[in-house]
């Protein structure tokens, strides 16, 4: 089944190639499986391959060791990897952290360790997030007390995003009226992280601060700033979690579309009858959907950020991956039938990746909200 | 003779959209149903006069000779000035077609009547017993010395009344190895004698369509387009583009004014469960807005349309329907309501999108047929 | 197609089947078309037939010369006429104007007036709504002046159903802190009546009143007794409006089913495609998900009227009945192709009839916001 | 012995009610799983002393001969209490089908340790190459002198882990004019060599399925229930009885309970437009309840199921995993959490319904095979 055409650039197709390329060559199902519930969940040694090729530092600018491209090449990195399940966290660490990191104001740190991101030397992870379904940045219950040099973090985060394998946190908190973010490496003492186990095989953590110090370096950045570059952040890795649901999805429809072509019953292939023909039709509108929509929010992270529009642009692609993945893997259980509810069938992976991914930076109906709260009239 | 390509596209964007902000008569924008002739001729005149009522013909023709993206900027400015849509199949579909299998004695005879808004063409495809299954028609053309005898009736041609030419398919052999092989491309003077029209109303009220019957009708040899029993393959050439223009987001868009307006007016905008499926559809419709674009896209840069396009009809049609529904559920006891409703202040047909929905999931190629071609030429399903 | 046993009577089963035989001898399409949109809609001679066998009286006391059956039964009739769409306005006269008088307490009112309701001598409907969504009964705009014998109304209504053939109405006004039901003859001077055009040729009346004098024996019923007796007969109309959607629904589905089975394309019947037949059989699940709702809310207007449960059970039959309603009159344009959308095609004349009940008094989503609001949670 | 049917339907629901109630294990109630023979054993055979084991069997043969009305209340009592669905095949299919089919000593051989939970049934029908088309199986049985040799292999066999027997569908005729003529049904011993098991987990993780393998198994000639070539007719006969109870609305109730936890935990009821979908499902889950009453009241009248109880399942089965997908979306993160998850101090399994709704719509006869079998049988619509 040939894509539309969709008129990207040779440069993103070369791209692409090398991505399949190396998914092809660097992993595959039983790899998958041998790090589902086991901690930290991938392995470093690939993460450093990865690492190799530009990919975790494929966002970072030149100075810090980065390839410093743009989304639209990050899109085809994590479509491509999402297809093949790779369970590297690349978009946690080389997405959201990376990101929030390089919002910062704080130069030193920065140079410290956005070089060491980018050369897959340091995994990093944001903890932001406290409650279930509240993705802002305003008001976290964490408190951050400055004082003496040093900045004194109680509180606790939740679903954490690749922090398993984490060498350090981005952790947001409240000073005074603001918000802060601070560096916590992962031996700080008073941090705790608890792994909580989700439907992919991965975990996300759960973070105790009882009295974790800090020095004031380890600050990241103060009030505006700090909010801004957690907002920045969280958008930029929602619409990358939108490309893993399309490379998830896609390859989901290939696969169904396969066992409908091969599958025999009634001395013909299930692929003939109408009723699963015209569903099939259905998921791959779905899957053209969701591409034209990623599409459309790729272009504006990149091309127009603090655009008014760019919200909704990405609210609109979350949204739509998110209810286009599931969709499409549970019906590939469905077409598969009894075959695809076995835990052997590589079906299961993906229906509980897309999962993941759908409930992971807001799902389709938190979306659809914050589509319809963001997008102006004419952004119809 | 203006080089309207040399132009840049935004210059020419500008100078398309003040004419049409000018020259279009207010009362005719944004109306919810297709513009008779009679209406619509003045402008189709004005356009002519200005050379610009045929953008993709070639110059010697007397069209634009307009680059795909200067074309869609055209119809982009046309959508948003609210033009009524004009019986334009003489200059869509049967001035291209004759460019391209016509003899010179046939170009010289039809083309320039389009431009000139003398000759204005239907189309005759469907039959009464041949609707999803277009390929099976029976109405017969028989060669008889130097005319063809045409015997039969076609069905659901829209605007056929104010039609003086109709372009249509007929059967020529009967005994070819496929259906598809044994018919023929005609071009038919409604004047002739033996034609006649029965208007057919539609839910709505309006006399959109008409079936017309073909009793001795006796037409020249030389209204075949194209190699005896070549039609269907003319016929298919036609169809990508009818695909595009069917699923542009007009219809749907504009349904979604309506619902606005409605749920505006009657406070439904703060109900949130209201607000949620408000939002899907808007979601539905900026998703619609960027696949619709995709296919521009492709025509811009002069690529043909894949079986694909296919999809752009089903969401398109399938959405708009989704819109006229909401709307009058939103509408409550006034969702029964026929003709303009009032809404504090505003007045919308709540049913006139409800009705006007309906065929656009039958027409052009059922919505299950285009998914049978999606699942055939696009996903490879097998067909047994 | 066989309807699933549902376990009916057999002298309800009869009744079905005279009510039929009446269908066919009295009424066709082409009187149905007759007088769409054609003042008052329809026929005072067969109206009076319909009085003969009982039916303007079935739910009245013997007393006033009805039958005093049930609703069960009622349902049995409204049902059956909706079937062939007879366009006399039983529901809006026979339950819900008939059952507003027969639950007021002025028994001398009622003793003139529901004799000759079944009698078929006497046209009457309730005006009581004021505002699109609004079912109320609590607070009309439309005010009551009593005093010195009299009582003066001034205000609006609209949406009343039979308005077009209505001798006299039934008017709800506030007086005081309650509201009162006075008896409204159509000559009475200062009471004018618009007709509004719906789409399956009937009409809603807009009624003004402005110094409508009445005398004040023509007050139906005070503060409480009229509020619940309102409150009644919307609730018994709601659940007959029901019964009339199964019918059209249920005809509906029979004229697609036999056009799947005769017409054919590709050299077969369109009903043997297997994508038509599925379609068809999600169809037929919503018209018995509406047939059993129904039946729960005829027994429970029916057996127990004054529980808290049957509020829920109307709700639930007017909300499925009519998205069941909706959806199979337009997949039956869908089905029938271009000829479903002419205005020649029977089946554009079920789809507007489904519409015009559909929306009359509460449409689904009206209906579904109360259900949730009066279903307790063991009503599940 | 008492006479059930003797006592009024009220006395006996209280009786009923109040046995279970005090009997069973509380750690056993409203489990979103099957339970293993192991932890439910203790509970047979106390129903089994109770003599409350077989509702529906004849006095003669042990069982309580209650009336149609009866054994639904003792099924709604079962439901209400929450207790688990045990290995009941013996009780439910095996046992009517040897008392109606059988031979005298098949019924003196398999009765009564059905009774006694000495044999536990296992259903041997899918195959690997044969799901929705079940007629289709190769697994052979071939007879050689007195005993039949079988080969092949089942798959799909629910909890054949716990089964002591396993009754089976077997070609025994390769040559019969239509693939349903050739088959025969068969009692089988699942300890006679040449049986393997290989369980296969399911995507929740959980063993709840087996592939057996049959290599040279050979079994007395006497396991052979019925005709030979007539086990289709034997099988079709308990399939109405199978889609009422798959059809039942214990598990979508079950699964709208853990729904409603969580919207409570969350706040979410005050949230009007998830309210909205959450008074859809509700509203689908009451007129589900209506629909299966009807059919329970068919079978109370001593009626048979026909073709149309297939509706049962396809709206019970979908409407199922439409509250599972729901579900895990209130749950918003939590919602791709494995296992018990914290709301508001109510633990919630929002996964589980999310997997156990998949298998619905797949065995018993996928939702596809159940439509086909509705619009062929029940809405008479043609076959090509």
């Amino acid at each position: 089944m040939a894509d539309i055409d969709d008129g990207r650039t040779d440069e993103r197709r070369m791209l692409a190639a090398s991505v399949a390329d190396f998914a092809r060559r660097a992993t595959d199902m039983a790899r998958v499986r041998k790090w589902r519930g086991v901690a930290p969940g991938f392995d470093r040694a690939l993460w450093r391959e990865m690492a190799a090729l530009g990919w975790t530092g494929l966002l970072l600018p030149e100075r810090f060791g980065g390839m410093a491209l743009g989304f639209a090449e990050m899109a085809e990195v994590s479509r491509g990897l999402a297809r093949v399940l790779m369970p590297e966290p690349l978009v946690a660490c080389a997405v959201l952290a990376a990101r929030a990191l390089g919002h910062c104001d704080n130069e030193a740190l920065g140079a410290e360790l956005l070089p060491r991101i980018a050369a897959g030397e340091l995994i990093a992870a944001l903890a932001w997030q406290e409650q279930a379904g509240d993705l802002g940045s305003r008001a976290p219950v964490t408190e951050a007390a400055l004082g003496s040099g040093r900045v004194v973090l109680n509180g606790a985060k939740r679903f954490v995003a690749g922090a398993a394998g984490a060498d350090g946190f981005i952790v947001s908190a409240r000073a005074g009226a603001g918000v802060v973010l601070v560096w916590v490496p992962a031996a700080t003492p008073g941090l705790s992280v608890r792994l909580e186990a989700m439907a992919d095989g991965r975990f996300a953590g759960r973070l105790e601060l009882a009295d974790a110090r800090l020095p004031e370096k380890h600050i990241l950045a103060p009030a505006e700033i700090a909010q801004s570059a957690l907002d920045r952040a969280v958008s930029e890795a929602t619409v990358m979690a939108a490309a893993e649901l399309l490379g998830v999805m896609s390859r989901t429809l290939e696969m169904t579309l396969d066992y409908l072509r091969t599958r025999v019953q009634f001395g013909r292939s299930i692929g003939s009858f109408q009723a699963l023909q015209h569903r099939a039709v259905d998921l791959y509108v779905q899957e053209q959907l969701a591409s034209v929509a990623l599409a459309d929010a790729v272009s504006a992270i990149d091309d127009r950020p603090d655009d008014p529009t760019t919200a909704a642009a990405v609210s609109r692609a979350k949204a739509r991956c998110s209810d286009a993945g599931s969709l499409i893997t549970r019906q590939a259980i469905q077409m598969h039938g009894a075959i695809g509810f076995t835990e052997d069938s590589d079906v299961g992976l993906y229906v509980k990746r897309a999962l993941t991914l759908s409930a992971w930076l807001g799902n389709s109906a938190y979306h659809r909200r914050r589509f319809a709260a963001t997008a102006s009239a004419d952004a119809q | 003779m203006t080089d309207w390509n040399a132009i840049g596209d935004d210059a020419f964007r500008e100078e398309v959209r003040r004419f049409f902000e000018t020259a279009y008569p207010q009362e005719l924008r944004f109306l919810p149903r297709r513009l008779r002739w009679s209406e619509c001729k003045p402008w189709y005149l004005t356009l002519a006069r200005k050379g610009w009522i045929a953008p993709a013909w070639p110059k010697e023709r007397g069209g634009m000779a307009l680059s795909p993206s200067k074309q869609i900027i055209m119809a982009e400015e046309t959508e948003r000035a609210g033009i009524g849509r004009m019986p334009d199949q003489g200059i869509t579909q049967v001035g291209p077609t004759i460019m391209r299998y016509g003899t010179e004695a046939q170009k010289q005879k039809y083309l320039k009547p389009i431009l000139d808004g003398e000759h204005v063409w239907c189309q005759g495809y469907s039959e009464p017993n041949s609707g999803s299954d277009l390929a099976s028609l029976q109405t017969s053309a028989v060669r008889e010395g130097d005319v063809y005898v045409i015997n039969g009736s076609k069905i659901w041609t829209s605007m056929s009344m104010d039609a003086t030419h109709m372009y249509i398919l007929v059967r020529t052999d009967r005994n070819a190895p496929k259906k598809q092989e044994g018919i023929s491309f005609m071009l038919l003077d409604m004047t002739t004698p033996g034609i006649t029209l029965r208007p057919i109303r539609n839910i709505a009220g309006h006399e959109e369509f008409a079936q017309v019957f073909f009793d001795n009708v006796r037409t020249p040899a030389d209204s075949l387009v194209g190699s005896l029993n070549q039609g269907w393959t003319i016929a298919k050439a036609l169809l990508g583009f009818e695909r595009l223009g069917i699923g542009s987001p007009r219809r749907p868009r504009y349904a979604f004014t309506r619902l606005e307006k409605v749920a505006r007016g009657r406070g439904l905008l703060d109900d949130p469960a209201f607000a949620d499926r408000f939002a899907q559809l808007r979601l539905d419709l900026a998703d619609l807005n960027s696949l619709y674009g995709r296919y521009v896209d492709q025509v811009r840069r002069g690529e043909t349309l894949g079986p694909d396009v296919s999809i752009l009809k089903i969401w398109s049609m399938e959405l708009y329907q989704r819109i006229a529904e909401l709307l009058v559920e939103a509408a409550d006891e006034k969702g029964a309501f026929e003709g303009d409703v009032d809404f504090d202040d505003e007045e919308v047909d709540v049913l006139a999108p409800f009705y006007m929905s309906r065929p656009g999931t039958i027409y052009g190629g059922s919505n299950e047929i285009q998914r049978n071609i999606v699942a055939k030429d696009v996903l490879r399903l097998p067909g047994k």
